[in-house]
């Protein structure tokens, strides 16, 4: 449905935009705690990155770019990052997303500011991941039945 | 692990469901084994949870390591541990059983269909669990959009049906948010049980009339109750076989639950006629599902109809709310889920066998016999002959609404069980004298699937002879007290 | 007084079994039956065995398990129980015996399922005869319609598809009423026990509630006990095979009906409170209607089974007024008259199916003659036809006798003028038949069914003229009546 | 000031929320759809909740943009103008709802007051203690992600499974 | 003074009425998102304290009363989320229905759906 866009200008501004992105993206993920913002809108950054490219190059870039499958096994592994550290807690001795059970080698309070890395650093995989597929599968062109 | 039982229902199909696509990488074949297993998995420390209740009372886990309100806790008291057992025990057999048709449905895509199954499930379950009012709402969608996408994905009609059912499931859901959001305004807190000690002095405030009832309404939509019941037909008529299979028999107990739940152990709505109108509501539900799905010609809009009808009755028993009803209404969540699974999976036998969902083509027995023998054990149930589950939650409803002085409500129900006379006979029928079937293709349904229906049947008539167990070791404890 | 002991669940043992059995042997036909006639002779003699403790008063009781919260399940070997359970089982042998020569001689199909579901509904028959309280009769009374719905439909022809569709209609409408009683009586007593004398007075229902319950049993037990206007089920479902007919339709299906109005009337409401709430004369006057309509009917009809079926209608009736009228002679006439009907009318059917198996014939317009050619078939025929009709010294006229006495006392005249005038009607429909089957058609060659099937119903025939001249011989059923009858204490 | 500022989007907002209702050309729908969302965020970054405002900015009005547009470029910008049989009833059920809640919120309590329950019952504790509890000065943050981090693992459960969703409903399947 | 709830129930009933009147099913899914986004500033709104500042606490003993409500900040954060899922949910499922039926006009739809079962393809 998108067209490779013909104007250079775009293209090369949306290559030097896209890191940059990126790089904000990160950002927000980190300092979730003291600003507002956090793993959720980090990860609808990092996925529009890719609908960025896809306007700019036409979306048969993302057939090249993206594996579809592992995409949306990426995904899953987010958020079973998210689950996971939960469960970490649980081996620590606490109850489910316990953060400051965490194995970790640091004071409780610490350790929670630790666990909330983890888990938004899961949210963003996961929604960054699901959002590139959600765009992937709706940009489809030819519709196959 | 004692420690985790609370949590492990919800925990353990969620990271089943998300290892789906993992494996998936790997092998399309894992899937099945994988989710079943999973489910089983389920199954047991919900089987455990309950037991522990039992043994020890009721436990509250509070996640995160924050003690309510301020954090979500998770109660597994007999209800909602029961309620547990019934829809994991359930979905095994039906994960289990709708595998070869589910094969047949999804040719490689086994891991997104089970992982978004196992999310149904998890959904499910956390709603039951839950402590909290706004965590309900969350797995409530869980639950949702996975029944959308897997409706759906029965290609052509089902699209329209699951586009209605997406557009009412969201009036639903949001209208339950509106009466969270009402009771929040009105008290500060989401945890149930703070909210049930800080509601008694709030009671004046047109804030706590307004919450139940759209909390109420918006339930109503999510268990299919009648007139809200509009999503209902279409979906399970036209979502693919094994995926009606999972869903029919558990997907509405869930909504079921929580409003008796939120109406009974939260709210406690003294004064408003709630309970009244849910029981007259109710045994409207049961005449008019069940009169509908008498004239149904198409078999899975039948049995779809007569969900309605059936939760007319949980509905009933709910409105109610006098012990013995009460302990029909959950008895009747189990008896409801068994049967319906096994009216289904055998219906997904037939449509493996290429026989089609109307009733003229249905005829099973001749070719399939035990397959038939199990649809007539469930449909049996279904009309309420003894010592079938079903006959003996419909014995508790009409000892509730007579003990309750409602002798009318007591003829609605004996008037269903009439009205599933009518349909399951012409169920039945066509199971055993339909037109004979074309010649070809097994002579009977495939193991898994046989082994998933035999289960089914068998149980639903082992509840109903043992039922006198449940109720007194389970069922009465949690109908106990909350009695109006 | 009651005694706790195995033998009432024991006696559903052989039949449950056989069920089992059956379905597993059925690739092989002589195992099946042998497996039937065996489980039939075991369950004859277990109930048998109950017979003495019953004569003695004491029940012997057998409570497994709690159906529902307070509701246990409760098998009691009382008089009334075991009176129809021995009926009912040993006329099952015969039966058994006779399905086997039938099936055979017409190459039934489907004949595992004919014989499986024969058990099951002798489970459920002998299951509701020694149920102690309404929730276990119940749960049986529902095993039983399902039980007999393929065996109705066993032609598996559109006719009998309509037929067995018309038959669940009934049965299970019924059955709904029935449990609408069972829970609103458990909801006022507490209980639903079968006691002799009842258990419903001083519960302090009005008397508009005690009626709706009334009307519930009524419904709930009348559909199978063919009381008119609810009797149109059966002459239709005479499509079934003949000893379907002659075991379910004359005794255990319909008799099981009545069983639960002896029931209602004598051990849940009583002859008491029946009569003070005026039921009891309701229930008389239902009774006297069906006899005399049941038997007008039968005049007219021509099919030979159709005919049966309406008297039928009209015997079954005696039994009723006998309860309805509820003194000691009647009730006890009335309920001997369960085992005299029982006997004689499925040696009756016992001989149509001869007939048919044999000759073809199934109208009665067809029997010219047919006397010589099947002598002993016919013989059986009349001597049955006309005890039935209440010929001494037959079975029937036993009871028939004792339900006159009842009548007579309780001055019910009207019953009495009913009485004779059926005696009168039914001799009307039965001698025709002889007559026309003497008539003519010598040099016919003599050609009786197969032993299999002529056996039993000499035996039944026999038994009847033997039982009319001592009611006590053997089972001893006229004393089991009699103490029925002294236990629930008709008072007048 | 700001409570001009809000009043004055609040208008605008209707307006939008009606011109993407009314609008017959589907892609101008969409479009103040997107314009709608935004000025949502406006509102809500305005109302103190710079959070949501955020999510709302970069979901609300960027993602479902995005995923409307989509669908509409693979499905048609034309409505057909006829009405539909049921808008009495919608009406009428509409009315109802809007109703029953505007009589609900003559019991909500006075709008900015800081000594209504919500203000007074659980929530303090999230602002007194976040530093102390989570090391993170973001109560928004720490509510989200720690005190109710089952409802965010959830959320993000959701996320996942409508991307699951669309993946199993949009990818060809061979049959 | 309430007026900033009067206008969520506003935006409510045009949700809903869109929801259930319009045939087009993307008006309809277009009164969905104004309905669900209703519903969240009315949660909103709750959070609103006059003269409070963001709940973005530095140092030791905070007064509550000077900072917003961050509960339902965190929970509409939930809501938003679960909105656009279902959105791409409902898009999804609108993108087939026009692949096969070749509309988005729900009576257009619904009797092609009806031919389609009268005669499964």
């Amino acid at each position: 449905m998108i067209e490779r866009h013909a104007s250079v200008v775009v293209q090369t501004f949306v290559r030097v935009l896209t890191p940059l992105a990126q790089l904000f993206a990160l950002y927000v993920l980190a300092f979730g705690h003291y600003s507002p913002g956090g793993g959720f809108q980090a990860g609808v950054i990092l996925g529009a990155t890719y609908i960025l490219l896809a306007l700019a190059f036409g979306r048969d870039i993302l057939d090249r770019k993206v594996n579809q499958p592992v995409c949306v096994a990426l995904g899953a592994a987010g958020v079973l990052l998210y689950a996971l550290t939960g469960v970490a807690g649980m081996a620590g001795g606490g109850t489910f997303l316990d953060y400051s059970r965490l194995p970790l080698p640091v004071t409780p309070v610490r350790a929670r500011y630790f666990g909330i890395l983890f888990i938004e650093t899961g949210v963003t995989l996961g929604v960054a991941a699901t959002l590139i597929i959600l765009f992937c599968r709706l940009g489809e062109q030819e519709s196959n039945r | 692990m004692r420690a985790h039982l609370p949590i492990l229902p919800v925990l353990l199909p969620l990271v089943g469901a998300l290892l789906q696509p993992l494996v998936g990488l790997a092998s399309r074949h894992a899937a099945w084994p994988l989710a079943v297993a999973t489910a089983a998995a389920t199954a047991a420390a919900g089987i455990a949870g309950l037991l522990d209740v039992l043994a020890r009372g009721t436990r509250r886990y509070s996640v995160g390591g924050w003690a309510p309100p301020w954090g979500i806790e998770v109660v597994l008291d007999p209800l909602s541990a029961f309620t547990v057992c019934v829809i994991a025990v359930v979905a095994t057999l039906t994960l289990l059983a709708g595998g070869p048709s589910a094969r047949a449905t999804y040719e490689g895509e086994e891991p997104t269909y089970y992982s978004l199954t196992l999310l149904l499930v998890a959904g499910l379950l956390g709603m039951v669990v839950s402590g909290d009012l706004f965590n309900v709402f969350v797995f409530l969608e869980v639950a949702s959009i996975s029944s959308y996408a897997l409706v759906a994905s029965g290609g052509g009609p089902a699209l329209a049906a699951a586009f209605r059912y997406v557009v009412l499931g969201t009036i639903g859901a949001s209208f339950y948010l509106l009466g969270v959001g009402c009771l929040y305004a009105l008290t500060g807190t989401l945890n149930m049980a703070d909210l049930a000690a800080r509601l008694p002095a709030a009671t004046g405030s047109p804030l706590f009339g307004g919450g139940i009832v759209f909390m109420v309404v918006g339930l109503a939509v999510k268990m299919g109750l009648f007139p809200l019941h509009g999503w209902l037909p279409d979906a399970y008529t036209r979502a693919p076989a094994p995926v009606a299979a999972v869903m029919a028999p558990v997907a509405t107990k869930a909504a079921a639950y929580v409003l008796a739940r939120v109406l009974l152990y939260v709210i406690r709505p003294e004064g408003l006629p709630v309970g009244t109108t849910l029981a007259w509501v109710g045994a409207a539900a049961i005449v008019a599902g069940g009169a509908l799905a008498a004239t149904q010609v198409d078999a899975r809009r039948l049995l779809a109809y007569s969900s309605v009808s059936q939760m007319g009755y949980i509905a009933l028993g709910l409105g109610l709310g006098v012990q013995d009803a009460l302990v029909g209404a959950y008895l009747h969540i189990l008896a409801h889920a068994l049967m319906k699974a096994a009216l289904f999976v055998a219906l997904a036998a037939a449509v493996l066998d290429g026989r089609g969902p109307t009733l003229r083509a249905l005829r099973l027995g001749s070719r399939m016999p035990i397959t038939g023998a199990c649809a007539v054990v469930a449909a049996l149930s279904m009309i309420g002959v003894p010592p079938a589950a079903g006959f003996f939650s419909k014995w508790y409803l009409l000892q509730g609404a007579l003990a309750a002085g409602q002798p009318i409500l007591a003829g609605a129900i004996l008037g269903g069980s009439l009205l599933a006379v009518v349909y399951m006979y012409r169920f039945t029928e066509a199971v055993w004298f339909g037109e004979p079937r074309a010649a070809g293709g097994p002579p009977e349904a495939p193991m898994p699937l046989l082994v998933g229906l035999v289960a089914l049947a068998v149980a639903s008539v082992a509840v109903g002879l043992g039922n006198a167990a449940l109720v007194s070791n389970v069922l009465g404890p949690a109908a106990a007290g909350v009695g109006r | 007084m009651t005694q706790a002991s195995g033998l009432p669940g024991l006696a559903l043992l052989p039949s449950a079994l056989a069920v089992v059995l059956i379905v597993l042997s059925r690739r092989r036909p002589a195992v099946r039956e042998t497996w039937s006639i065996l489980a039939a002779i075991a369950q004859t003699a277990t109930v048998a065995a109950m017979i003495p403790s019953a004569l003695s008063g004491t029940a012997l009781v057998w409570s497994p398990l709690t159906l529902a919260e307070g509701v246990p399940l409760v098998l009691r070997a009382d008089a009334l129980g075991v009176f129809f359970a021995t009926v009912a089982s040993a006329l099952w042998v015969l039966t058994t015996v006779y399905s086997i020569g039938y099936t055979r001689a017409l190459r039934e199909h489907a004949q595992t399922r004919y014989f499986a579901a024969f058990a099951l509904s002798l489970f459920a028959t002998v299951g509701l005869a020694l149920a102690g309280n309404f929730v276990t009769f119940f749960g049986f009374f529902e095993i039983l319609t399902v039980a007999t719905y393929p065996l109705v439909i066993h032609k598996e022809t559109e006719e009998a598809a309509r037929a067995g569709r018309v038959y669940l209609a009934y049965t299970l409408t019924a059955g709904a009423a029935l449990l609408g009683a069972v829970a609103w009586i458990h909801a006022l007593a507490g209980r639903t026990d079968f006691e002799p004398g009842g258990i419903l007075a001083g519960q302090g229902a009005t008397p508009a509630v005690l009626w709706g319950l009334f009307i519930l049993c009524l419904l709930g037990c009348g559909v199978k006990a063919a009381i008119v206007p609810l009797h149109t089920w059966l002459p239709m479902a005479m499509i079934a095979p003949t000893p379907v007919s002659a075991l379910l339709h004359a005794v255990a299906v319909v008799k099981a009906g009545v069983f639960g109005l002896v029931r209602v009337a004598g051990f849940i409401f009583g002859p008491q409170l029946l009569r003070e709430i005026g039921a009891a004369e309701a229930l008389a006057a239902l009774a006297l209607a069906t006899i005399l309509l049941g038997s007008l009917a039968a005049l007219v009809q021509d099919n030979l089974k159709r005919l049966l079926a309406f008297s039928t209608v009209s015997q079954l009736s005696y039994i009723v007024l006998g309860v309805a009228l509820g003194g000691p002679d009647a009730f006890a006439g009335g309920v001997l008259h369960i085992a005299s009907h029982g006997l004689l009318k499925i040696t009756l059917f016992f001989c149509a199916g001869a007939l048919y198996v044999a000759t073809g014939v199934e109208r009665i317009s067809q029997m010219d003659g047919i006397g010589r050619r099947m002598p002993l078939t016919m013989a059986a025929f009349a001597t049955a036809a006309f005890l039935l009709a209440g010929l001494p010294p037959g079975l029937a006229f036993a009871s028939k006798w004792r339900l006159l006495r009842g009548a007579v006392e309780a001055h019910a005249w009207l019953a009495v003028a009913t009485l004779a005038a059926s005696t009168v009607l039914n001799i009307a429909y039965f001698a025709p038949i002889v007559a026309r089957a003497f008539r003519g058609g010598g040099g016919a060659p003599m050609r009786e069914a197969p032993l299999p099937m002529l056996a039993p119903l000499l035996i039944t025939a026999a038994a009847g003229l033997v039982l009319g001249v001592d009611p006590d011989a053997g089972a001893r059923l006229w004393s089991l009546a009699r103490a029925v009858a002294a236990s629930v204490g008709g008072a007048r | 000031m700001s409570e001009l500022i809000l009043a004055g989007l609040l208008v605008l907002l209707v307006l939008l929320a009606v011109v993407a209702v009314r609008a017959p050309d589907l892609l101008l729908a969409v479009i103040t759809l997107g314009a709608y969302g935004f000025v949502m965020s406006l509102i809500w970054a305005v109302m103190g909740a710079l959070d949501v405002a955020f999510t709302e900015a970069v979901v609300g009005a960027g993602a479902t943009t995005v995923l409307f547009l989509a669908a509409l470029l693979r499905t048609s910008r034309r409505r057909s103008p006829a009405a539909s049989p049921l808008r009495w009833v919608a009406l009428a059920v509409a009315l109802g709802t809007g109703g029953a809640v505007l009589g609900v919120t003559s019991g909500l309590p006075r709008w900015g007051d800081p000594t209504s329950a919500p203000a007074t019952h659980v929530s303090p504790r999230y602002l007194v203690r976040t530093l102390s509890e989570t090391a993170t000065p973001n109560a928004v943050t720490s509510v989200l992600a720690d005190y109710r981090g089952y409802d965010t693992l959830v959320e993000t459960t959701v996320i996942f499974t409508a991307g699951l969703g669309c993946w199993l409903l949009l990818t060809p399947r061979r049959r | 003074m309430n007026y900033p709830y009067w206008v969520a129930v506003g935006l409510l009933m045009l949700g809903l009425y869109t929801m259930i009147a319009h045939r087009n099913l993307l008006k309809k899914a277009v009164g969905m998102t104004i309905f669900q986004t209703a519903i969240i500033l009315f949660f909103l709104l709750l959070a609103v304290k006059r003269d409070a500042s963001l709940p973005i606490v530095s140092g030791a003993d905070v007064d509550p009363a000077r900072f917003m409500n961050p509960l339902p900040h965190a929970l509409m954060l939930t809501a938003i989320v679960v909105m656009v899922a279902t959105s791409g949910v409902a898009l999804a499922i609108l993108i087939r229905l026009y692949a096969r039926y070749g509309s988005l006009e729900e009576d257009v739809i619904a009797e092609r759906v009806a031919s389609d079962e009268a005669d499964p393809a």
